[in-house]
């Protein structure tokens, strides 16, 4: 018995401790970097977990970002919190559509972007959602033109509340309608919204690659 | 289809129905876009469009622009195009022996492509629409940052230390310093000094023989001797002399060649 | 009781608000400005008391600062949020013509060390080649001005293994290794570096002397 309060105790410990360093960052920690303050073996997945449930019916949750946590304000407490602040610069049509293509296409290209579109995309479109932080450069595709591929980002997950990729609002219905296909569905193999490191046909970019599409400008 | 959530997009004015045509293109991104517009005013679901009728809207709508004299960019003329085609291949039976693509696989993409940009917007609707973080959700509001106390450990070695020392005080010095002026036998002038001392020897003799005068001086040992060595060679390519060297590192004879001169 | 209940769960969503409302806020609030979004007649004091004792033993504690309150990491885990952190970098050069300078000629000043280097050094060389521990302030020379006198440290030799200010290679040595080269006027001299207390023209600093040199910056 003594041994098990001993037990509680280390991990109530470890508990406090996941409390101070999520609490003190505003930005989602990984697991691994929590570890490094636990210290070896400890299995801080589980810690999480205990910790996800305890706040699971407070002001503040502890959620997932990706592989990322933190802590952010219940949802369902948003219309009290919510700021009289406006978005500085809502997104352009342009914008969001190309965020929603890449969100639920990627890794694509920018020509798979104008594809679904039907329009070219401009540069500053990519350029205004990697500044947002929302979208990044995942590698090139193994085509002729060595386009760039994008994908979103942790910040992407963290801003839009999202767990990950298949928590994207409508992802199954639109799985089921064959709409993320890049043809017409009936016998196609359907893809989905691919985060992992890079695709078979994807290669990891250069460390000085600047991102320029070689057949753009 | 009618959801609670508002619609994120700024979609055109609707205009009257008479009014459609009148539209400026300007108002779309792009052509598909303005399909997907038009589609809309069907007022029917995009599976239960009819593609034909909604080409010949388009065709319809792109024709009258054109008529005011409005400059309508290459996109919209290019699907004018190829809408008119998928009307022609709509409307003409398909021959047996034709392997282009039908009208009604043709006209399939196009829903389908309509579709697809439909549902990206939906998409990119409910995710705006989401409680997103800064609005209805937020971070800590005073993080506390992590302190990282950052002390340099700097390298350097004795070896470093003594040449940065010896470095500056020879620096210090007057530079009074000349370099050692070398002297260095062209080739020029070792070909007109063997030529001169060879003459018309027509023996045998070590080259260093013919140069002992100069070889005296050890510093300049080297250059005359390369230099003679270099220039002998060119004397014997000219066909002046002959060369010969009995055994390795052995003295080199020069002799005047004999022969067709005289 | 059912009353009681109902009690219950009105001041666990008013509990719940104001978590969200001190984890979000981006400064301390007071109950007067918690108040305005819980309604008339709320008792925020017991709530913030109630509050209080719930994150006691918490890795976050929620803390009174005036007549304002805040989350703030618990006092005992505050170890967690600092980090020491080592990087070696190489001395520049500037730093290094110093310090071979004051180790050859100490105890010797600034102005001194200028006139061997023949450019102006920095207060920034000498600050970082006292912050490193390997030169320090001897004293003052008795001269115009008063300037400070710098020689080496204990930690200085220990750094570049020497026994003793004497292993500092002489002339010769130097020649030898072929780090002065041979054309040197004959009258050069590399200096005995002194390493006794104090020399004759020096003064011992004062205990509070910040060994500011009077007549510089």
């Amino acid at each position: 018995m003594t041994d098990r309060d001993e037990h509680g105790e280390v991990a109530e410990r470890h508990l406090r401790i996941l409390e101070a360093l999520l609490f003190a960052s505003s930005e989602p920690l990984s697991a691994n970097q929590l570890l490094t303050y636990l210290g070896e073996g400890v299995r801080v997945g589980d810690l999480l977990a205990t910790l996800q449930q305890r706040y699971a019916d407070r002001g503040v949750n502890l959620v997932q970002r990706g592989d990322k946590w933190a802590f952010r304000t219940a949802e369902d407490l948003g219309f009290l919190l919510r700021r009289e602040e406006q978005e500085t610069r809502p997104l352009s049509r342009a914008a969001l559509e190309t965020l929603s293509i890449i969100a639920y296409h990627q890794p694509s290209t920018r020509a798979e972007i104008e594809e679904v579109r039907g329009v070219a995309t401009g540069k500053g479109t990519i350029d205004l959602l990697m500044e947002a932080g929302w979208i990044r450069m995942r590698g090139r595709r193994r085509t002729p033109g060595r386009p760039v591929t994008y994908g979103t980002t942790e910040a992407f997950l963290d801003h839009f509340g999202l767990e990950s990729l298949s928590d994207l609002p409508g992802l199954d219905e639109l799985k089921g309608s064959g709409l993320l296909s890049g043809r017409l569905p009936p016998d196609m193999q359907i893809p989905l919204p691919f985060d992992g490191a890079l695709r078979d046909d994807e290669d990891p970019l250069e460390p000085d690659d600047l991102g320029t599409d070689e057949d753009q400008d | 289809m009618t959801t609670a959530q508002t619609d994120w997009f700024d979609t055109p004015v609707q205009p009257a129905a008479e009014d459609v045509m009148y539209v400026d293109v300007d108002g779309y991104e792009g052509p598909l876009d303005l399909l997907l517009d038009l589609a809309r005013r069907q007022k029917v679901d995009l599976a239960a469009i009819s593609i034909l009728a909604l080409a010949e809207q388009y065709l319809a709508f792109i024709e009258t622009v054109r008529e005011k004299r409005i400059e309508v960019a290459a996109d919209y003329l290019v699907m004018a195009a190829w809408l008119t085609y998928l009307k022609s291949r709509l409307m003409v039976p398909q021959a047996p022996s034709d392997d282009e693509p039908s009208g009604e696989m043709l006209a399939a993409m196009l829903q389908f492509r309509l579709k697809r940009l439909e549902a990206m917007r939906r998409a990119a609707s409910q995710l705006m629409n989401r409680p997103r973080l800064g609005f209805q959700v937020y971070a800590r509001g005073m993080p506390e940052p992590i302190e990282v106390n950052r002390s340099s450990l700097w390298e350097a070695s004795l070896y470093d230390l003594l040449k940065a020392y010896a470095g500056q005080r020879e620096r210090g010095i007057s530079t009074d310093y000349s370099p050692i002026q070398r002297t260095v036998w062209s080739l020029q002038d070792a070909r007109d000094i063997l030529q001169r001392l060879i003459g018309d020897s027509f023996d045998w003799i070590p080259m260093d023989l013919y140069l002992a005068e100069y070889l005296a001086s050890p510093s300049e040992r080297a250059t005359i001797r390369a230099s003679s060595f270099a220039s002998s060679l060119e004397l014997v390519r000219q066909g002046q002399i002959d060369i010969r060297q009995t055994e390795t590192f052995g003295p080199l004879f020069m002799r005047r060649r004999k022969g067709d001169q005289q």
